[in-house]
């Protein structure tokens, strides 16, 4: 694992800085409460690295992702969102992830329109014993995202926190796509 | 690579970098430090009961580092490749590759055993460097000649069969290729001399 | 989300409780506490720069203290809590600390006590996600920090919420009526309340009832078994549902719907009195693939085994003449009481129960997969329920240990181990119990037979009460230990060596402490096989809502902490369906399932998280989007009011409907969209514009510097 | 017509002669065309993995790369030889599979102007191509001299169902499509466990008591089980059981007599083609009096002598009675029987 090189993500103070520190995406990952979050959860347990530039957000089922909230993580300067969730036929919910992910391909396609890369937004499965194969997955979307650079839509000014909770987000991304 | 030979109390030479030495030298990935010790490989191996050591105990001589011994076994050499060793392994390890490894390896620092098999491959290669296709006739008399002169009267009446039955032909076929698969060749010898003294390197 | 029992958790009965404090009109007054974790979380996060960067960069957000402490969790840590939201009138709480599945409940208990509502504290894991898989000290310290981001933003839009009771039926489901699935049925039966027992087999007793001894005691398996299995049959409290299986469940914890089919068994059990005549003239004869595991015959019409529970046979349509050509019908004829129904058809039964229990056990490896083995090419190769049969008093041979010919008593038996486990081309897991069977076999060999018999293993694992002393009492026999895989067994002989054992089996191996290949003769082989899942493990799982893994046994809630609940409110598992395991242990956990099932029935109600949907009738359009999507039907429509309905006792909480909604007229209670908005943008707050882009700076400030607690 | 790339390999212009003539005279009743390689180059058997084994791959590479330039419609590469069919195919799926070996062997076919897409050629043996792609209705369609009576036991040897890398083949250790080609030509199949065991490969050169007692299990467990002749797909299994067998003999003192054809000679011979241009007759030992016993002719040839009698231990006479009825025997899948 090449944890030992991760460093710090980007900064807009980046030049600022005493010396320049190499680029590293930033990817938020959407977890399942019953599957992945409890596989990274298992990670954790077995002392599996990953870089650190995976934050995760919990929800409680991958039906629950919002398409609104993959573009406020974009917007709030993500350079790569992961949707993970249980496998198709073992959703804890029945079959709501299987909703999930056709948002999902919806979404991908609508994002891709915006000019984000699919490598951007990807999904993968995990069940809640498959914390290294999640592990394994975080690593493998930050080595997919590295070579596109960075986004950038972190760096439009900012909303103010009362609008976003409305979706102010998406007008924000749009604008930035024509910067 | 010298650093990393030790001396240990019972006076063998230890060299903890050897299986680093071998994976880099097996083209695949060997999964050498997986090996279990369960010994199916040296229980499948149909030529088990020709070899010094069988596989499993070359490879725990090698997890040991005892580089030396290892290069020196005949057991490589005594490898038939069948793959039984690899499709039974219950850790998948490349066992055949791994013995290519260990055996080019030993014929690099000219300590293969004491064995035909080495010079039969250079016989061979020999073969292929100078026509590009394998010439049958030239490559069993060469290595007849040279290894088992009287072993040639016995096989007498085979040689005369293959030849009346048209099965020999005498003169060999070179490709028109040769001189690019020649370079081919060189590159690719370049190329590994620089892998491996990576690992010594490294 | 953990809610087994009524929150908060960890109030004591009688311990004194602040009133509660209104804390939605007022402005946010956050505490955020950093856990040290020993040097679990300590070693690799920076946790007072953490501290000091929660109260300088998240001040503005509503943070007015923050400390770090060695273990949150201690009955200190979580004074220093409650002292401060009394002291300092918090109205949120954020913990750092570990995964909420570990400590969510403590915290929340800690904030009640101190007259918050527990749902006002949020847990932001640092340890899981952060200090156990990061080494670099400056980029987990600044991942810790954007996590506490996320949890102080997301927390200041979480509302007061009380949680969920439900009522629980105190019927229970057990599925499987295998030794584990017996042992859960006899203690919930036992304390007073009522149970069914699906079985899909004819008999209940699943595996164990196949067996002649059980190790290492050698007790008698059947001697054992059989008083467990009438007491079940006869319990006043217990139903049994045998050659039946379960097809639907639906509902919820304290209150599922279970569909359960009684496939026919051509006879009125009100009449049979299993007496055994249509068994005896049935005049066909099959092989028995289930109990008899191959080795022996039954008839069409038959009971598994003498001591079958209930003791009414079933007939096999697909042997039947009857179903076959129309005639024969000798059992129909001939059955005393008149008790034969060839028209019979399925019966659906629905049960109303208030929890479930997973007992369906495993299925032994199919040796034929392990081609050099010969099992199925070679005759006397033979697998170990083969052997457990043939072993068996009451098994084909009458106990009697013989080659396939049924006749000739072995001179030499092999039994090898690890076959179709620890082996990367079918199971990668060690099955756990073949090492014990296989030196039970040895045993048995040797007491049935004069033969020489060896042990092939790669490992001897006895880690069990007395099995090592079994293992040493088995070499005391005189059983061979070879340590080494079996590369193959073979007939065909090498020469000369070999001339004299045309006719026997070879087992080809490398004695590993020897250092050499090894070919020995033997009469017969025993494949130890291994233990799977059942094939439709997987099918099973998604009928009861629950997870199972890749290979297909049944996903704790908790390996550790909780490992007969799965993830599923009121479904539970035991015995081999989690994994494989020996009899004693599929009995505990039996046992341990319906320990925690019968603390809820006495509870009569339980507390649910209150994650649910909530519909805003001023913002819902009527549009019906959301109305097809809740597999739990949840939403209902209104007509009169021409607005969807949401009823909070069928709602799950997985927010898909929320997600939905195009007139953002749902609102998920503990996930809404201002949560989540807001945690997204607090975990990316260094990286946008506005964020506390100099953290680089502080994350590599010495510790020391910012030594003490920010004063409140 | 379906057509495929074909790569001889060595053996079929020299000692397997007989495997090259049998295959192009099946060929056109079954709608094959192959088209050879243009300039292919040695596989380098298992010789140059020895020494260099990048050199090795390297090697093998420069085929496939021709093989990609020289597609023409197809994709699949077909070869006769086990040997080359286990070494290209291995390549290709190594060099799949590692993007440190791709790179090194493009860098060395780069000094002669060639390079190779991983996974552009499908490798597969010619044997995989007439069961799965022709079939055996097809086969059968054109069986006009069945082999009724021939006692055949398939011998696939080992580098045809291993490694398979790719799991293309049913089974690794027993599969029984040689069985089922054979029995679609009317041969009684004799059940034959040795049909994936070693030949010895190169040890009849390097270690000739190695590879003699190969040979010996192979050659033996044939005659115990009255097999008239050996059948196989492979040329160095053909070359060592036929060629060493007069010497093994003489080695252990034995006098064994189990002739061993290419599984094209007996494929040929069901569709009623003409023994001599089939290449039978080019055996050492001789498949005569095999052949005689169903009534095809063989031209003339050095016959080796043939002792009378049984040729190996006199174990016939104590072949055991079937079994009375006892217990039941675990069933294997159709497809295993």
């Amino acid at each position: 694992m090449s944890e030992d090189v991760m460093v710090r993500p980007h900064s807009n103070d980046a030049p600022a800085q005493a010396a320049p520190t190499p680029y590293e995406p930033v990817v938020l990952a959407f977890t399942c409460n019953w599957c992945s979050y409890r596989a990274a959860d298992l990670a954790g347990t077995a002392r599996i690295k990953y870089p650190p530039n995976v934050r995760l957000v919990r929800l409680m089922c991958s039906g629950r992702l919002d398409p609104t909230f993959v573009l406020k993580a974009f917007a709030s300067g993500a350079d790569g969102v992961l949707m993970t969730g249980c496998w198709p036929a073992d959703c804890h919910y029945r079959i709501q992830n299987v909703k999930a992910l056709r948002r999902f391909e919806l979404l991908q396609r609508v994002l891709e329109q915006l000019g984000i890369e699919p490598e951007r937004f990807q999904r993968f499965y995990a069940s809640a014993a498959e914390g290294p194969q999640l592990a394994a997955a975080f690593t493998r979307m930050i080595e997919d995202v590295r070579p596109l650079g960075p986004l950038g839509w972190g760096r439009v000014p900012e909303v103010a926190p009362e609008e976003t909770a409305d979706g102010e987000a998406e007008p924000a991304a749009l604008e930035a796509v024509g910067s | 690579m010298a650093s990393a030979v030790r001396v240990s109390p019972l006076g063998a030479a230890v060299d903890h970098r050897f299986v680093d030495e071998i994976n880099a030298a097996t083209v695949s990935d060997s999964r050498l430090e997986m090996c279990i010790q369960c010994g199916t490989c040296g229980g499948s191996c149909p030529s088990a009961a020709d070899m010094e050591h069988t596989p499993r105990m070359l490879f725990a001589m090698a997890r040991a580092g005892f580089r030396d011994d290892v290069l020196r076994s005949n057991t490589p050499w005594m490898c038939v490749s069948c793959y039984f060793c690899s499709v039974r392994c219950p850790q998948e390890i490349h066992i055949p590759d791994l013995m290519y490894a260990i055996k080019s390896i030993a014929t690099r620092e000219g300590v293969a055993p004491a064995s035909t098999g080495a010079a039969f491959s250079h016989t061979f290669v020999d073969n292929i460097h100078r026509y590009g296709r394998s010439f049958e006739v030239g490559l069993v008399a060469r290595h007849y000649l040279r290894h088992y002169p009287f072993r040639l009267p016995g096989i007498a009446p085979m040689g005369i069969g293959m030849v009346t039955k048209g099965r020999m032909g005498f003169v060999p076929h070179r490709i028109r290729g040769i001189a690019g698969l020649r370079a081919i060749l060189a590159r690719a010898g370049e190329l590994e001399t620089a892998n491996s003294s990576q690992v010594g390197q490294a | 989300m953990s809610a087994d029992k009524p929150v908060p958790a960890s109030v004591e009965p009688g311990q004194p409780v602040d009133p509660p404090v209104d804390v939605a009109a007022e402005a946010p007054r956050i505490g955020v506490y950093v856990c040290h974790c020993g040097t679990n979380i300590a070693g690799t996060v920076d946790v007072a720069a953490v501290r000091d960067w929660a109260t300088e960069r998240l001040g503005p957000h509503g943070v007015v203290i923050s400390r770090d402490y060695p273990f949150m969790c201690s009955s200190l840590g979580q004074e220093l809590i409650e002292e401060d939201i009394r002291e300092l009138g918090l109205n949120r709480v954020v913990v750092a600390a570990c995964s909420p599945h570990m400590h969510e409940k403590t915290f929340r208990g800690a904030c009640q006590r101190a007259g918050l509502n527990p749902y006002l504290c949020e847990l932001v894991s640092i340890r899981e996600q952060v200090s156990w898989v990061h080494t670099d000290k400056v980029a987990a310290t600044a991942k810790a920090e954007a996590m506490v981001a996320g949890g102080v933003l997301r927390v200041r839009e979480q509302v007061p919420l009380e949680p969920l009771r439900v009522p629980i039926n105190e019927t229970t489901l057990v599925v499987g009526g295998g030794i584990a699935g017996i042992s859960a049925a006899l203690e919930i039966a036992d304390a007073g309340f009522p149970v069914h027992l699906v079985e899909r087999q004819p008999s209940i007793g699943g595996h164990m009832a196949q067996f002649d001894k059980t190790f290492p005691t050698l007790d008698c398996a059947a001697c054992i078994l059989t008083p467990k299995m009438v007491t079940a049959g006869s319990h006043p409290n217990i139903t049994l549902h045998t050659w039946s299986e379960v097809t639907d469940v639906s509902g919820y914890v304290g209150n599922f719907t279970v569909k359960v089919l009684h496939r026919p068994r051509y006879l009125d059990t009100d009449l049979c009195t299993g007496c055994g005549i249509c068994q005896e003239k049935c005049p066909v004869k099959v092989v028995d693939p289930t109990f008899e595991a191959g080795v022996g015959y039954r008839k069409a019409i038959y009971r598994p085994f003498p001591q079958a529970v209930p003791k009414f046979p079933v007939l096999d349509p697909d042997n039947c003449i009857y179903f076959e050509r129309g005639t024969c019908k000798a059992c129909e004829k001939l059955c005393p009481p008149g008790a034969i129904r060839l028209d019979q058809q399925p019966e659906e039964v629905t049960l109303q129960v208030g929890n479930i229990i997973l007992a369906t056990g495993f299925e032994a490896f199919d040796a034929r997969r392990v081609e050099p083995y010969g099992y199925g090419r070679l005759p006397n190769v033979f697998t170990s329920l083969e052997f457990e049969r043939m072993s068996n008093a009451s098994g084909p041979t009458g106990g009697q240990i013989v080659l396939r010919d049924g006749v000739t008593e072995p001179q030499s038996v092999a039994i090898v181990h690890c076959v179709g486990s620890r082996d990367r081309n079918f199971n990668n897991y060690c099955s756990a119990i073949c090492c014990m069977q296989s030196m039970k076999f040895a045993h048995l060999v040797r007491e049935h037979t004069d033969a020489t018999v060896y042990e092939f293993y790669i490992d001897i694992r006895a880690p069990g009460k007395a099995f090592d002393e079994f293992y040493q009492r088995v070499q005391d026999e005189g059983t061979i230990f070879i340590r080494g895989r079996v590369a193959e067994v073979t007939d065909v002989l090498r020469l000369p060596e070999e001339a004299a054992e045309d006719g026997r089996l070879i087992v080809q191996v490398e004695d590993t402490l020897a250092g050499r290949q090894r070919r020995i003769p033997v009469d017969m082989v025993v494949l130890s096989v291994g233990l799977e899942p059942q094939p439709d493990a997987h099918e099973v799982a998604r009928r009861f809502g629950i997870t199972c893994s890749s290979e297909g046994w049944v996903i704790e809630r908790h390996p550790k902490l909780d490992p007969f609940a799965t993830m599923t409110e009121g479904v539970f598992a035991a015995g081999c369906a989690l994994g494989p395991r020996d009899i004693p242990s599929s009995v505990t956990s039996g046992a341990a399932a319906a320990a925690r099932i019968l603390g809820r029935i006495q509870q009569r109600e339980m507390a649910l998280e209150p994650i649910r949907a909530i519909i805003d009738d001023e913002r819902c359009s009527g549009c019906r989007i959301c109305n097809d999507l809740c597999p739990f039907s949840a939403i209902t429509f209104d007509d009169a009011r021409a607005v969807t309905e949401v009823n909070p006792a069928l709602c799950q909480g997985c927010g898909v409907c929320i997600a939905a909604c195009p007139a953002g007229a749902i609102r998920g209670t503990g996930f809404s969209d201002a949560q989540i908005m807001h945690q997204i943008e607090g975990i990316l707050m260094d990286t946008s514009a506005t964020g506390p882009a100099d953290a680089v700076a502080h994350a590599t400030s010495p510790a020391g510097a910012a030594a003490e607690a920010v004063p409140a | 017509m379906s057509s495929y790339l074909y790569y001889p390999g060595c053996s079929l212009s020299g000692s397997a002669r007989a495997y090259a003539e049998s295959l192009a005279a099946i060929l056109t009743p079954l709608g094959v065309e192959l088209k050879e390689i243009d300039d292919w180059n040695c596989c380098g058997a298992t010789e140059y993995l020895t020494l260099s084994p990048l050199r090795g791959y390297a090697l093998i590479g420069r085929n496939l790369a021709l093989a990609e330039s020289q597609r023409n419609g197809t994709s699949t590469l077909v070869a006769p030889c086990s040997a080359c069919y286990a070494n290209l195919a291995k390549t290709d799926r190594f060099v799949r599979d590692s993007a440190v070996l791709r790179e090194q062997l493009n860098g060395a076919l780069a000094a002669d102007g060639l390079q190779y897409t991983p996974g552009s050629i499908t490798v597969r043996h010619l044997l995989e191509v007439l069961i799965e792609d022709v079939g055996l209705d097809e086969v059968r369609r054109h069986v006009t001299r069945p082999l009724h009576g021939l006692r055949v036991a398939p011998y696939l040897g080992c580098l045809v169902s291993r490694p398979d890398y790719d799991d293309r083949w049913s089974r690794h250790e027993q599969p029984r499509e040689l069985d089922r080609l054979m029995a679609a030509l009317g041969a009684d199949v004799v059940d034959y466990p040795l049909r994936t065991a070693c030949c010895g490969g190169h040890m009849t050169q390097i270690s000739p008591n190695t590879g003699f007692e190969l040979i010996r299990r192979l050659v033996d467990a044939a005659d115990r089980r009255e097999a008239d002749l050996l059948v196989t797909v492979c040329p160095m299994c053909q070359m060592n059981i036929d060629a060493y067998q007069d010497e093994m003999n003489h080695h252990f003192r034995t006098d064994y007599h189990v002739p061993i054809l290419f599984f094209t000679q007996l494929i040929g011979l069901a569709f009623g083609l003409e023994p001599r241009a089939l290449g039978i007759g080019t055996e050492i030992v001789s498949a005569h009096r095999a052949l005689g016993r169903i009534g095809i002719e063989v031209p003339a040839a050095e016959e080796v002598a043939v002792p009378a009698g049984p040729a190996g231990p006199a174990a016939r006479e104590g072949r055991r009675a079937p079994r009375p009825q006892g217990l039941p025997m675990p069933h294997l899948d159709e497809d295993d029987r």
